[in-house]
Order: C-alpha cells, then structure tokens, then sequence
C-alpha cells in the first residue's frame, strides 16, 4: 500500500488575471520510508506539490492520499507530516531550543517531556550546543539540522523537503547531503525532497521523480532513469553534463548520424524499423578518445575538472560532451576520433521524443 | 495654533484702580479743540520738526484692525501719505493682538516700530520696556484730545504709553423677535429667559466660558459687589475670595443648571457657540462687545437688540463690564532699532491715525467708539439725529454707549494678568460640579496670590540661594547623565 | 471530513463578517469628519456646529464659499498666490528632507564613521525636544541670521522628518546591495553621484515617504510659518491665509466656516490624492522597519 | 587622514549642522533661560537666578498634577491608537479580504488632511449638544454624551478619541506594513504543527513586530508627549487644569503669560522626564541597534 | 611587463570592535590577456581583493598598479576597469538597454555611437532581442550576460568578475561557464574572476590563486597545482571530492600507511629521509578498484552521481574516497581492495604540511 498517493492532481494559479496552469494530473506513489526526490527545473510546481501534500494549498481537481487515506478536507495540524521550507524559515525571535520546541507546545506536551525530546533530537543532529542561539548567529548547515530537527521532533513520519540545502556553499552541501543521508538511514522516515539540482537528487533518492509539465516525467531508481531515461527531455535533463542527443537514422541495421554510421546494439533489432527517424542518446562517460574510433571531430574545448576532464568535440554541425577520466591534455582544434559504448546508448523517437526502449517494454506489458 | 480670538487683556497699572464705576461721558463734553492733529504742519511742530527731512523715512506698523475698520484706516493711510509724502509705510495687516508675537520679535530687535494692541497689553509691554514712554515726546496737552477714560488706559505711572482709537466693553445683544423690552435687571432677565425657554423653546441666554470667562465674569463680579483687588498699605492683594464671587457664581450656576435657561457655551464671540446660537436664532440673549456688532447685524437686522447689562436685583448694582481700549504704541528703540528720526515719524503716524478725522472715520464705517474726544461727540450728535443707515442701528448703538456709563475701570497694574487663569482655573471647576462656590472662590484667590508670589508680585517666596553658573554646569551634567545609560560599554570614538 | 470543511468555511464567513463590519465602522468614522467640511463648504450659512442634521444631507449646493474664496485679495494676498507659496515651500523641504534624510541614512549604512551608534542615538533623542523649548529661541537665532524667510523655514521644517526617515532609509539602504553602487563607481560615477543616482533610485519608497512626510509638514505647518512670515501678507501661505480669509483670528469679522471649510477641501485634496497614490510606496518603506533584527 | 576616511564626514555632517542649530542650540538656550528671570518684567535686563524656577515649580507648580495628566494623555492616546491601528492592520492583511485598497484609501484620508483643520472641525463635532458627535453619532449608538466642559472624563474622552482620530491611520499603516513582511512560511509551519489563530498570532506575530512596536512606540510616545494642539484648541486644559499637560502648560506660560524663564523650566522638566522614559525603553529593547 | 600587479596588500576589517585581518601581505602579478581565477573559500578576502584592484576599497598597506603604473590613489572611475558584481547589480528600474548603456552615459558618449556600441556587443552576446526588457523579466543566464555586456561596452580591458556564477541553476552554469570562455578567448580581456567553486576555476582559469589566510597559497596553472599541490590545505581544497591526504612515514624505501606498505615512487627517493613522517596526498581518480590492490578496506557509502560515481572505503580509521567512472553496483559493506597509481602521489612534510617535492626544487633553485 502507498504511503503517500497523488492521484490525478490539478492546480492552476491565477495572477494579475492571468492563469498558470502548474499541475495538470499528476500522479505520485510513494513507498513507507523511501527518500524521494522530486527534481525539476524552478518554477514548475515543486513547491506547489509539497504544499499540497502538506494541506496548505488545496488541489483544484484530485486527491492527496496520506497513510492510505483520503486526506483532501484534513486541515494541515491533522496530516501529521512536517516540512522543512525553503529557506528553514525559523523563528527569526526565538532560540533554537524554543524554535524545535514550537511544534510540541503547540500540543500541549509537559513541559519536561518536551525538554526530553528537544534534547534528543538535538543530540542526534549534533546542535546540543546551540539551542541558547537565535538563528541569525547559526550558519547556513546549522539552521539546516534545526530545521530538520524540528521536524523531526512531532515524531511526524512523512518529512516534506523543499531544496533544504539550496542555500549552502558548495562544500558545506556535500556534508550536509552525507549527513542527511545518514539520517534517513537511521531513523527511516519516509521523506519527499523537492530539488532542482540533481547532484542532489542522484545522490539522495531512493527514488527520484522527475517534474516537468505539470505531470512527473520520469519515477522510479535514479540510476535507472540516468540510464534508460523515459524521454528526450529526461535524458537531457538529467546528468552533468548532459546526454548527447543526436539526431539519427536506422539503415541497415545501424544507426547513421550525420556521415557516421554506428552499429545498431542487438537489443534494438526488433523494436526499431528500417528508415525510422530517431533521437540517439550517449552519455558523456560512454564515449572515449580512441584513434580507432567511428566518429570523427575536433577538440572545440578542454575543461579541465581535476578527477575528469569534459571535451567538447565538434562533429560535423554538432558538439559532443565527453568525459575523460583525469586530467587530459587535448588541445583545442586538435583531430580527434571517438568510439562509442554502443550497449549504452539509447534511441529516441524523433517525433514522440519517447524511448523507444521503454515504449516497447510498455506495449509489451500492456498485450 | 490659537482658536482663541480677541482680546486676553494684560496687565496695566492704572493711576488709580479701585473705582468701580468710573463714570463716561455721554453727553457732548465741549472740549477747546487747541491741536488739529489732522494737520501736517502742527504735527511737525509737535516733534519738532521744521521741515520735511531730505531723505524719506520709512515706518513700519502692525495693525490689529478688522477688516470693516481696515477700510476706514486705508483711507486714512491715503490721505496720510499725500499729507506726509517723505513717510513711507509699510504695513502688516491683520495680526491680531499677537503681543506675544511682538514680544519675540522686540526680543529679536525686529519688533515694528508702531505698533496696535490693547490697552492693557500695552501696559504689560510698557512695563518691560518694549514701548516708548510718550510723555518724554509730546506735550501734556494731547491728553486733551482723547475721552478721559481712553487716555486714563493708556497711562501708566503717570506716562503716556500709547493714544487710543476707540473704546470697547461687552454689552447685552437680545433678539428683538424673543425679548419684548431690554431687561433692567436679573429678575427681569431671568423672567425673560423662562419665558423665552418656554415659549420658543430656544435658550434664554448664552454665556461663552472659554479662556475669556475672567474678562467676562468680571462684569458680574462687580455687579455683585466685589472687586478684584484690594489695597491695603499700598501693597496690592487679590480679593476673590469674597461673599460677592460665590454669589455671582452661584447665580450662573442656577441659571445654567436649576434653571436651564442659560446655555454654557464652550466659545466665546460671534465665531464661537454662543455666537452662532445667536445668529440662528436659538438663544435670545447673549453678552459680547461691539466689535461682533456686524456679525449680529448682518443676521438679525432690525431684530438686534443692544442695551446695558443688567442691574443685579439681589444688590442693587450694575453689572460692570470692563471698560478697554485699543490704541497705538511705538516701539522702543531698543525692540526695533528705530532711528531717531523714524520715531519722529511714528510719533506723527500715531497722532494722525488717533486724530478726530481718523477715528470718526472708524466710527463711520465700522461704528468703533470713537476715544477721540471730538469724534466722540460728533458721533453722539449722529446718533441724536438719528443720522446712522440703517434707521434702527441709531438705537442699537445708543443701546451700547450708554453701557459706557455702568462700566467699570480696567485694572492695568501687571499683578490683572495672573487673574485670567486662577479665575478660570476655578471657576471651570466649579461649573464642571467639581467643586463648591465657596472651595471656588478660596481656590481662585490662592491660585492668583501664588501666581503673583512666583512672578515676584507679592512678598512671600523665601529667597533662594543663587548658586555660581559653574555649580550648573554640574547639575546639568547629572540631569543629562541618563544619556550615559545608551552609550556602547565600550565606546570608541 | 466534509464536516471539517463546512466548520472551516462558517468559521471564515464569521470572521469575514467581523472584518467589514469593523472596516465599515472604521471607514466612517474616518470619513464622517471630513464629509461633514465638504459638505460645509458647499453650503450657504456656515456654522461648524451644525444645526441641523440636515445640513448632512443639503437640497442645495452652493458655490459661494469657493468664489468668495478664490477671489477674495486680502491686502495684495489671495488664496491662489498663498497656495502656490505653500506648494513651493512644502516642494521645496520634501526635497531638502529626501537628501538630508538619505544622506543621513546612506551615512549610516554604508559608511565607517566613528562613533556612529553614539551619534546616531544622540541626534534621535534630540529629536524629543517640544517645539514650546524651541519655538523662541529658534525664532531668536533666525532672525540674527536674517533667515525669516522661506530658506529658514525650509531649514526649520527639515530637520524633523529628515532625522525620523533617515533611520527609515537607514534600514532600506542595508537591503540594498552594495554592488549597486560600487558598480556604477566603477563605471564613471564619484560616490556622492552613484548615491543621487543609484541609492535614491532605488530607495524610492523611503524616498517617497520622506517626500510626503516633509511635504505635508511643511504644506500644513502653521505656527512656524506663522511666526517667520506674519509681516509679509503675499508671502503667506495657505495655511495662515485661510486662517485670515476665513476670520478666525479676526474678532471683528463674521466667521466664515463655509470659506474655511473649502480652503481646507481646495488644500486636503491634493494631500489627500498624494498619500492614496503613494500608498503602496509609504507601505514598502515602512515594511523596512519590520526588517531590523531581532 | 587619508581621503577615504575623511569623506564619511561630509555625509554625515550636514545633519550635524542642522542638528546643532536646530536643537541643540535652542536646547541650551532654553536650559540657560530656565536659570534665569526672563518675563515681561525682566524682559531687557533679566539675570541669573540659579534653580529658583525649578523650586517655584516643586514648591508652587502643580508637579504632580500635570504629570499626571501627560501621562494618562500620553499613554490614553498611545494605546488606543495603537491597538485600533494594530485591528486595523490585522483585518487589511487577512488575504482572503476583498476590497482591501479601498479601506485602505478610506481609512488613510484623516492622516492626510490638514491637522489643524480636522482639529477645529472635531472642536465643533463635540459642543454639546449642537455637534455632531452628541447630537447624532453618540445618540444613535446609544451612548451618554460628552461634554468637556462638565465632566473630566468626559474631556478625556474628547481627547483622545480626536486624537486616535488623527493618528490611527499612521499605526495602521506602520503596522500593516510591517505584518506584510512577515514570511509566509512562518505561519505555514505553524498550520502544519496545529496552530489555531490566537497562537499563531501570540507566538509569531507579535514577536515578529516587536521591534517595529518598540520603535512605533517611542517615537510616537515622545511626540504625543509633546503635542499640545488637539488640548490647546479641544479643552484649553479644562475644566480647571484637569486636562492641562506639562507642554500645554509651559506653552501657556510662555506665550500667554510671557514668562519665558518658568516656561523654559517647565519644557525642560518636561522633556527630562520624556528622555529618561525613552531611553529606559530604547535600552530595554535594543531597538536603535538596528538603527546604527 | 605585469598588467595587474599587487604588492604587498594589507587589509584589516574593524567590525563591532573587532579587527579583522583580511589579507596579509598578498602579492599577485598578472599578465595581459590571462584569465585568473582567484580561489578561496568563503570570507576569506576575496571580493575584497576585487575591491581594491577596483579602488572601492584601500589597503591599509601595499600597492596596486595597474598597466604598470600605481593606482593606489585614483578613484574607481578613473582606473578603467569593469566589474560583474557577485548579484549582477543591474539596475532594476531601467531597461537592458539602459543598463548597458549607463557606463557611456556617465561618460556622455553621443547618443547614436552609445547605440552602435550597446547593439554591437548586444549582439555579441545575443541578449539583442532583451534589450527593452526590465532586468526583472530576465532568466539567471540572460542577466549574467546583460552584467557582462555592461562591463565589456566601456571598452575596459581589465574585466573583474565576482562570483557571476553563483546564482544560476547549475544547468545553466555549465552553459555560462562555457561561454564565458569563449568569450575571453575572441576578445582577449585581461580577467580576474573570483570564485569559491573550484570546478568553475579549473574549468575557466588560465591561472589560478588559491587564497588562504590572506595570501596566495598557489599561484599557476589550474592541472599544475592539481597535480602538485604546494601544501596539504591545496592538496585538500582543490578537487571535489578532496584529495585524500593520510598519515604515513617512510622505511625501507617505502611509505607505511598504517598497516599497508606501499613502494615508494623512484622520483621522492632522494628527497625523503629513512622515518620521515609524511602525509601521502592520492587523488580519488588515483585509486582503482581492484582485487589485487594493496589497500583493503569496506564500502562505508556510494554516491551515484551518473558520470561517475564516489565509493567511500574504509580502511582501518579512515575513509578514503574513491572515484570510478560510470555507475557502480558496490553494495554497502562490501570488502573491496585498492590499487594506487603511485605515480600520481604527492607527499607532503607531516609538519609543516608543504609539498617535499616543490620544497626540494625550491632548495634546488635558490642554490
Ligand atoms: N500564489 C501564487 N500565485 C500565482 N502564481 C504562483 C503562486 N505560487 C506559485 N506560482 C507560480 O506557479 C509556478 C510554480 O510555482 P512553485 O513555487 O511551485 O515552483 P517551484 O518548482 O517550487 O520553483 P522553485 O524551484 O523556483 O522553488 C511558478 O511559475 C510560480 O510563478
Ligand atoms: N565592511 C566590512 N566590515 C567588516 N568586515 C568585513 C567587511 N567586509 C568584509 N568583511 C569581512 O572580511 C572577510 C572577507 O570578506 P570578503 O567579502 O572579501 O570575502 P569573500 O572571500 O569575498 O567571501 P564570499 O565568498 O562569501 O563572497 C570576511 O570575513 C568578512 O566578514
Ligand atoms: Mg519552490
Ligand atoms: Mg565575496
């Protein structure tokens, strides 16, 4: 049974008379104590959802489903989920004992079973020594773990996260993802974390749900959609940098890009037609500098990233991400030939933009 | 900002002051018209002048006039420019009687170098300085000129501090349409007053209790026997703690509240409660001074009424209003860096502008009373002959010079201006229920002796120890030192 | 659950309903004083009192007041000269308060000026001094410098709301980045020209607000203004020259409160058009107060 | 010095210029006045005369009673204003309110009419029984009349409701201004863990306005202190003194008796008192930390 | 000849009574036309260096010169350079147009040639159909562009960037950064570019200065210090994920890690003495799976992050990252071993922590 359900939900905004319409049926099934990240560009409706969930937007068509009951008239107190906002919006006058405290007292917890709790959970994300501070003396990983914490501290077991590390620096993000990661380990509660950084949302999904016109693109084991993305766009989307999408055609058994011709990999023998049109999808990391290769182009540019280097090849109209492991030492407008791991790449609809792949596995299911 | 219009009478002091009932002149007081202050040439000779100097002089004055009397003192200044071409002035319309506004400016030495108020303010100003003592200028003869009573208010220890143009006390205004005769004396008037209650069912009087109460009530005071000041060894004292203020106010209390036929007013004059409930109709009779005379006229024509106040049935006298003045004075030079010359030309601004022709211009347009002697008497023959347009102002007017007879000498020693507020203090007490007549009358008299204490009027204050400025400069400090409270601990400069 | 929902939907009508009712009582008593001039100057008779309930609701309307006020000539003055010297005066301080109240506030956001919490504590319990304390010795010091004039009181009016806005525009200018201005400096301006430029551009709310501020200070002022302009009758402005014009402080005039009533409708309603169209700027540069830290 | 550190001095001096003219010098003008005897009988040739107006008013004033009255017109006008500003300002931000601009542009209009005239208007709105105020409004809620010449409270009455008249408008928007920047999370947190209304408005509200009622409430403590005009022109102080304050009355003193030295002395007292008041609360609330 | 040329800058901070020292004797010395990116963690000085090269700011001590003459006391707007500030600064009440051209209306430019030049580098920058827009109408990438038109209209040629990265989505950052690049290889501005992310300095950087307690740390080019940091604080800082520095000490011709031995490489045999401790600095890219490694540890964590994936290993007390390409199936727990490619290693002196390698040559070339 799913532990938190969406079903066919619609919501439309209405702005200076305008009408945005941000969520258009979409649907969402989510496991018991999975760490879901919903991942899209900004200002797709990620925020809208969580809320929703929450109880403080009300869908304008569908049902929320919380625990495997309809929850679409619960007030927010009654959902029994917490919410880690934005910008942790903490009580910019209260202490942070007082501020992870809030939520109990509001319910009229005893006092000293309040001071228990608050202590715990303190303990646990290491801010025991700083529940006298107010949150302007706390820095950005901080007010993050008092945040959570007061989430935590309801004993709530559906967390709702909206981009909670967006506003750290980029090492102190790395830690805070490990540590949140961790946690989740820990204490196994079923967490819906909305992003549109995907470093993040490949590092910490159980299951990333990908948001993109109003319906979830793409749902399911973040490493399975980087590898088999449903669409064109997802594919794009996802991974940094992203899939080489390059326009192709089937010939003979092979897949003809521009003047090249690759071999088309076994597995798409029999979903493929001859002459079909199609989007061919290679990651970055499938392609590798080889003088024996198939393709052909030159270096356009060199950047260097220290574990890996990202070359940007010019291939006839088109410029091709590749990553090499370490530090190259390309130059620019230098010739070079590229070889394909062709049992990685994936192939596209030209029109549809859908993955040929997975649209036949779909028929194939649904005979 | 002041809503407070017209006169706050100050101190004065007065040869003598104690007269209740000094009396005026009504009929024609044939007086040798020696000086014709019209005239250029007698006028440069009174200061001393032969001839016109070679350089123009130029004055300024500040006026108090309203804009009826306004007219008639363009037409003054008109022709005084053409008789005094080498006098130039510049005048500032309308200032109301600002003393204190003069005041602050003399302290600046910008005061003007003429400058109209009241008689009583004039005193006060005289008193300090601020004004020219007129006697050291012009000969004991021009007193002559002016009514006894004016020029009486305008002298101070002997010296002459200003020439009056008019004179001016409250009277009593009915509507003719409510009240079928004048009333002679307060049973009449409280006859009237029931009978005007119930039969039209407006208020039989209203009586104005705003700052100007004292001034007011001093009428009353009188008409119920007492006096404000007595003198006993030379040495001045109040004297409102008398058997005659608790009646008096124990009459108005019964008219205002026993007897609902006075409305207690919250403003005073034509602009204020009283005046506009007299203006439409809703109150029969009220007590206010010539200078509202226009507003009444204007609204009840032929209705208005004036004639004296009342006799107070309960003692036999007559309520005696105060009897004011307004004139000009000159500014010392001290207040407004006048050059000697320029105080020669005020000296004949104030002549000329206090003059039979200007004052009786006054009483022609705006039926000022005249406080030149001559001018006085030309407009009583006017009103004997019935003269004054429309026909029924003759009466009215008569009505109100013959208040001039029953009125009562306008203290101008400096201990008058501390009356104003300890009566008033009290006596809105008093009719706010807060207190008795009598606590009224004890708390008044004691408020007024320590007014007087406190400003060094009377013995009685023990003398304080004046310490060195530099012993300030500490007691400063600690008064200041709170500031040390928000200070950083650790300030840097 | 449909029952949670009603609840949650009467519970909203309810305290909709208190909301307007309060607003409704609110909004007239607010407007009940000021319907009651305009209705004065329309009519015939003038009383501030009024005597009648109908005068609430008048037959006719009247014009006098309004003729009789906008030609009237008081010794050279008029009503229309006396407003066009307010609007000067008045133009004149918001804009000498807009700089001295953002230069004040640039001063104290931006710049290192030792003392600067000492000082500004002191210059804001100076503030606190009554104009009774002041008034003469002011009058005093003026007059010796030959300031009783419009300069002076442009001077006089400042102070007061520039020292009150400069602690707004404090707050505002911290909320602007200071990138904003050192940008421009780099790209050709001095400091003091990426502060006209750039800060007071984009402070325009507190901007805003001193304007009006040091604007309706200066256009209603009376005291002051009277006491520095009192001899001059064509320097007057409209405050005292409707305090003239309508016999106030003349004893021996008729009162006239229909013609005071249309002098203060002629001068309320381009203040009043100001802070309804300024509104939402006076709500932003006050919401910089909500900003200071806790 | 070097040039960048001179040159904050030019900002920051022209507010000292006009600081010093404009208050400080009139400042110690006054405290000097207040040591001596200056009045209309010592108008050129007054001297020093040590404490001896401040011992005329301990031994002779009316201290207490004036005090007494500033207080209850100070904090009488303070508090109302600012709780129906405060209503005010809650009703305008609900979000579900329609019409909002227009209350708004309605409820603003006494804060931008002539200050003087809305005063003369009210002193006729409250003469019993031909004003407005007693003749209908009073009538038709069914409450007792006012009249400020009869009754104390009455006057106060008068008073302060004129006076919450002319200044609620600045608290309402000061405050709806203020509410308006309160983060919205804040209270969706608080919907999420249960809050109802009232606590919300406790526990986040209030604490998030502090500052801004800390700030409001001095500043508009001092000037209601020292405004006299609504007193000096409603009740002249009465009945009797009962409704005089310290400014009204040293307004009185100075500019109706001419005693500029009693008067100096009485402004002086009062403003001891109004700056000891502020800076208790300006050091309890830290509330110029932000200012500087 | 340098073009920017730093000399010996002090500057102290003084902020509620506590003084701050900023930079401390920072030297730097730029070449026309190089791209520098100056690197360092956050609050470490480094807009104020901007600052001061731009005259917003004044050491307290030291020199700046600019096209080799001294600065030092010439206001920002005689010193004819450019900026992007760290927020883009554009003005929000003009248009893009007047945003661009507001540097030529200072200098009162006539009207017409302001237009040419603002269409021109417009164009350039193809933001030519943004022109009318408000700065608020426009995405992250599209305002970084408009800050940089801006800077590049006034024809400076010393070009001071801020951080104009940080505030994209990171998709959009990688766009940017490239364009960037492109840029400063057709136009050939000199610029400095301040940043904390190293993958923007190692991606864009001609040079790179790494900032630490006010001085530069490493000064060169970006692969140089990567490969051979100057210190450990280097080794660590440069490199997501870090260098993995441990413990070590030599014997026998070999460096003992705890309980591991590894052969030391011929190249550190005359610089290291038999016992010396060390810290042995392997880039995560150095390690390789492998199950004849040396190294033996546990799989503490894995981060899929699609192109390649970071295998945390414990061995003995500490967790060392590993880099391998591409996605990874280690499981949790899982016994893995380790080979180093000893080549790549670095060593640094336990105590003072600088590179013995650099250290030596550094000896080598004073003698
Ligand atoms: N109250 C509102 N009124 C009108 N439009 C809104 C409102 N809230 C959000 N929107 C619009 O709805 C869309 C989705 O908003 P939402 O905040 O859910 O996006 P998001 O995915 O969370 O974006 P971000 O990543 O920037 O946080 C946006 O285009 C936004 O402009
Ligand atoms: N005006 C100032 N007054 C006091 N301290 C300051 C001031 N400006 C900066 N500092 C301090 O100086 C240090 C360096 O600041 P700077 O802004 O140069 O750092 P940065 O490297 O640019 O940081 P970031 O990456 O966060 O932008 C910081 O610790 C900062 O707190
Ligand atoms: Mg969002
Ligand atoms: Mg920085």
């Amino acid at each position: 049974m799913s532990y938190v359900k969406l079903e066919d939900i619609w919501k439309e905004y209405e702005s200076k008379g305008k009408k945005v319409q941000v969520l258009r049926g979409l649907n969402l099934d989510i496991e018991k104590g999975e760490f879901v990240v919903i991942l899209g560009p900004s200002g797709e409706g990620k925020t809208t959802i969580l809320k929703i969930i929450a109880g403080l937007l009300r869908q304008d068509k569908g049902h929320v489903y919380l625990r495997g009951k309809i929850v679409d008239d619960l007030p927010p107190k009654d959902r029994n989920v917490a919410m880690v906002p934005q910008n942790y919006a903490l009580y910019p006058f209260m202490s942070v004992y007082d501020n992870i405290a809030f939520p109990l007292k509001i319910a009229h917890v005893p006092k000293d079973e309040i001071k228990k709790k608050v202590e715990e959970v303190a303990r646990m994300l290491r801010i025991d020594d700083l529940l006298d501070r107010k949150p302007s003396q706390l820095s950005g990983g901080q007010m993050q773990r008092v945040a959570i914490a007061r989430a935590l501290v309801k004993g709530a077991d559906i967390i709702l996260m909206d981009e909670p590390l967006s506003n750290l620096d980029a090492q102190v993000r790395v830690l805070a993802r490990e540590e949140l990661k961790q946690l989740q380990r820990s204490l196994k509660p079923t967490i819906i974390y909305v992003t549109h950084d995907q470093i993040e949302a490949l590092s910490l999904a159980s299951k990333v749900a990908i948001l993109h016109e109003g319906v979830i693109q793409a749902y399911g084991d973040p490493m399975e959609i980087y590898r088999e993305p449903n669409n064109a766009w997802v594919a794009k989307f996802l991974g940094n940098p992203p899939m080489n999408v390059l326009k192709g055609e089937i010939k003979d058994s092979s897949i003809i890009i521009g003047s090249t011709k690759i071999e088309l990999p076994t597995k798409f023998r029999s979903i493929v037609k001859e002459g079909q049109k199609v989007l061919v999808g290679i990651r970055p990391e499938d392609l590798y500098l080889n003088d024996n290769g198939p393709l052909e182009g030159s270096v356009e540019m060199v950047e260097d990233l220290g574990p890996y280097s990202i070359i940007h090849v010019k291939i006839e109209d088109e410029t091709i991400r590749v990553i090499e492991k370490s530090i190259t030492r390309r130059e620019r407008g230098e010739k070079v030939k590229l070889s394909i791991d062709t049992s990685k790449i994936v192939l596209f609809d030209q029109e549809s933009e859908k993955n040929l792949m997975l649209l036949q596995s779909k028929v194939e299911s649904n005979e | 900002i002041s809503s407070q219009h017209h006169v706050t009478p100050t101190t004065t002091t007065p040869p003598t002051m104690t007269s209740t009932s000094s009396t005026t002149t009504t009929t024609t007081t044939t007086s040798p018209a020696i000086l014709n202050t019209s005239n250029p040439q007698v006028l440069m000779k009174l200061v001393g002048l032969t001839s016109p100097p070679s350089t123009p002089v130029t004055i300024t004055v500040w006026d108090s006039y309203s804009t009826s009397e306004n007219q008639a003192f363009n037409e003054t200044l008109a022709a005084f420019e053409q008789a005094f071409p080498w006098i130039h002035v510049e005048v500032t319309y309308g200032v109301g009687v600002g003393t204190s506004q003069f005041e602050t400016a003399a302290e600046a030495g910008k005061a003007p170098i003429v400058y109209r108020d009241t008689s009583d303010s004039g005193g006060a100003l005289f008193a300090a300085g601020l004004v020219l003592n007129l006697s050291e200028y012009l000969p004991q003869s021009i007193t002559s000129l002016y009514l006894p009573t004016a020029i009486d208010d305008w002298t101070l220890n002997g010296s002459v501090y200003g020439l009056p143009d008019n004179i001016n006390y409250i009277v009593m205004f009915y509507n003719k349409q409510f009240v079928p005769y004048p009333p002679n004396t307060t049973n009449q008037l409280i006859q009237i007053a029931e009978n005007v209650n119930k039969t039209y069912h407006i208020w039989g009087i209203a009586y104005g209790a705003s700052q100007e109460y004292g001034y007011r009530f001093a009428a009353w005071f009188a008409g119920f026997g007492g006096n404000i000041f007595t003198t006993t060894n030379g040495q001045v004292y109040p004297a409102l703690n008398s058997t005659a203020m608790v009646d008096a106010l124990n009459f108005w209390y019964n008219l205002t509240y026993n007897l609902h036929i006075n409305y207690l007013a919250p403003s005073t004059g034509a602009g204020g409660a009283e005046g506009q409930l007299f203006i439409a109709n809703k109150t029969a009779i009220i007590f206010d001074g010539p200078w509202d005379l226009n507003a009444y006229l204007q609204a009840l024509g032929p209705n208005l009424g004036a004639a004296p106040l009342p006799i107070v049935s309960q003692t036999g006298l007559r309520a005696a209003p105060f009897i004011g003045s307004t004139g000009f004075l000159i500014a010392s030079p001290q207040a407004s860096g006048a050059t000697p010359m320029q105080i020669k030309a005020a000296l004949i601004f104030v002549l000329y502008f206090t003059s039979y022709q200007a004052d009786l211009r006054l009483w022609d347009v705006a039926h000022d009373i005249p406080a030149n002697v001559q001018a006085y008497n030309e407009a009583i023959t006017e009103l004997n002959e019935g003269k004054l347009q429309p026909s029924y102002l003759n009466s009215i007017m008569k009505g109100i010079l013959e208040q001039a007879q029953y009125g009562q000498k306008f203290p101008n020693i400096p201990q008058m201006a501390y009356y104003w507020n300890s009566f008033h203090e009290y006596a809105s007490e008093f009719f706010a229920g807060k207190i008795s007549a009598n606590a009224a009358a004890q708390g008044m008299e004691q408020a007024f002796v320590q007014s007087l204490v406190q400003n060094g009027l009377l013995s009685g204050l023990p003398i304080f120890p004046v310490l060195p400025p530099t012993q300030f400069l500490l007691i400063i400090t600690a008064v200041l030192s709170p500031l040390i409270v928000v200070l950083p601990r650790r300030w840097k400069w | 659950m449909i029952r949670v929902r009603k609840k949650y939907k009467i519970s909203k009508i309810i305290r909709l309903t208190i909301s307007y009712f309060i607003l409704l009582v609110m909004a007239f008593f607010s407007i009940f004083p000021l319907y009651y001039v305009f209705m004065t100057s329309f009519s015939n008779s003038p009383s501030l009192i009024s005597l009648s309930i109908s005068t609430l609701l008048p037959k006719h309307i009247y014009f006098t007041a309004y003729k009789e006020l906008l030609s009237a000539n008081l010794y050279g003055g008029t009503f229309p000269l006396w407003i066009r010297n307010s609007l000067i005066l008045a133009g004149s301080t918001a804009i000498i308060s807009v700089l001295l109240a953002l230069i004040t506030g640039y001063a104290l956001s931006r710049l290192n000026i030792p003392a600067k919490k000492i000082l500004a504590t002191f210059i804001y319990i100076v503030t606190f001094f009554p104009y009774t304390a002041t008034a003469v010795p002011l009058y005093l010091l003026f007059a010796k410098l030959h300031l009783l004039n419009y300069i002076g009181l442009i001077l006089a009016y400042t102070p007061g709301t520039s020292i009150f806005a400069a602690f707004i525009a404090k707050l505002s200018i911290d909320a602007i980045p200071s990138s904003y201005e050192e940008i421009a400096m780099v790209d050709g301006l001095s400091r003091f020209g990426a502060f006209l430029r750039i800060i007071m551009r984009l402070a325009l709310p507190v901007v805003a607000l001193t304007a009006i501020l040091g604007f309706s200070g200066a256009y209603l002022d009376f005291a002051l203004a009277y006491s520095f302009l009192l001899p001059n009758v064509k320097a007057w402005t409209a405050t005292i020259g409707l305090y003239y014009m309508a016999g106030l402080l003349n004893p021996a005039s008729a009162p006239a409160y229909n013609i005071f009533a249309a002098g203060a409708v002629i001068m309320g309603i381009p203040l009043m058009a100001l802070f309804i169209v300024s509104q939402r700027m006076m709500t932003r540069a006050y919401s910089s107060l909500a900003g200071v830290k806790q | 010095m070097r040039k960048d550190k001179i040159y904050p001095f030019f900002y920051i001096l022209p507010i000292l210029v006009v600081t010093l003219f404009l208050f400080i010098f009139p400042l110690i003008y006054s405290l000097y006045i207040s040591f001596t005897n200056l009045s209309l009988l010592h108008f050129f040739k007054y001297e020093f005369v040590g404490l001896k107006n401040y011992l005329i008013i301990f031994k002779y004033g009316y201290f207490l009673e004036l005090l007494k009255n500033t207080l209850i017109w100070t904090v009488g006008s303070l508090v109302t204003m600012m709780l129906l500003g405060f209503l005010l300002a809650l009703i305008l931000n609900q979000s579900d309110l329609k019409g909002k601009s227009i209350f708004y542009a309605i409820l603003i209009l006494p804060w931008a009419f002539p200050g003087f005239i809305s005063l003369l208007i009210w002193q006729g709105l409250w003469v019993d029984p031909y004003g407005m105020m007693n003749k209908l409004i009073l009538p038709l809620l069914h409450l007792p009349k006012i009249n400020s010449l009869t009754s104390t409270t009455d006057a106060w009455i008068e008073l302060i409701v004129t006076n919450d008249w002319l200044s609620f408008p600045y608290f309402m928007t000061v405050f709806y201004s203020a509410l308006q920047s309160i983060p919205r999370e804040l209270y969706e947190i608080a919907d999420l863990d249960g809050a109802n209304a009232l606590t919300k408005f406790l526990r986040i509200t209030l604490p998030s306005l502090k500052k801004t009622i800390a700030f409001v409430f001095i500043t508009s403590f001092v000037f209601t202190w020292n405004n006299f005009y609504p007193i000096f022109i409603l009740t002249g102080g009465g009945p009797g003194i009962s409704t005089e304050t310290f400014i009204v009355y040293a307004y009185e003193e100075a500019f109706s008796y001419s005693n500029f030295s009693l008067a100096a002395a009485w402004s002086v007292i009062s403003t001891i008192f109004v700056i000891v008041l502020a800076i208790i609360v300006i050091k309890y609330t830290h509330i110029l930390d932000s200012f500087t």
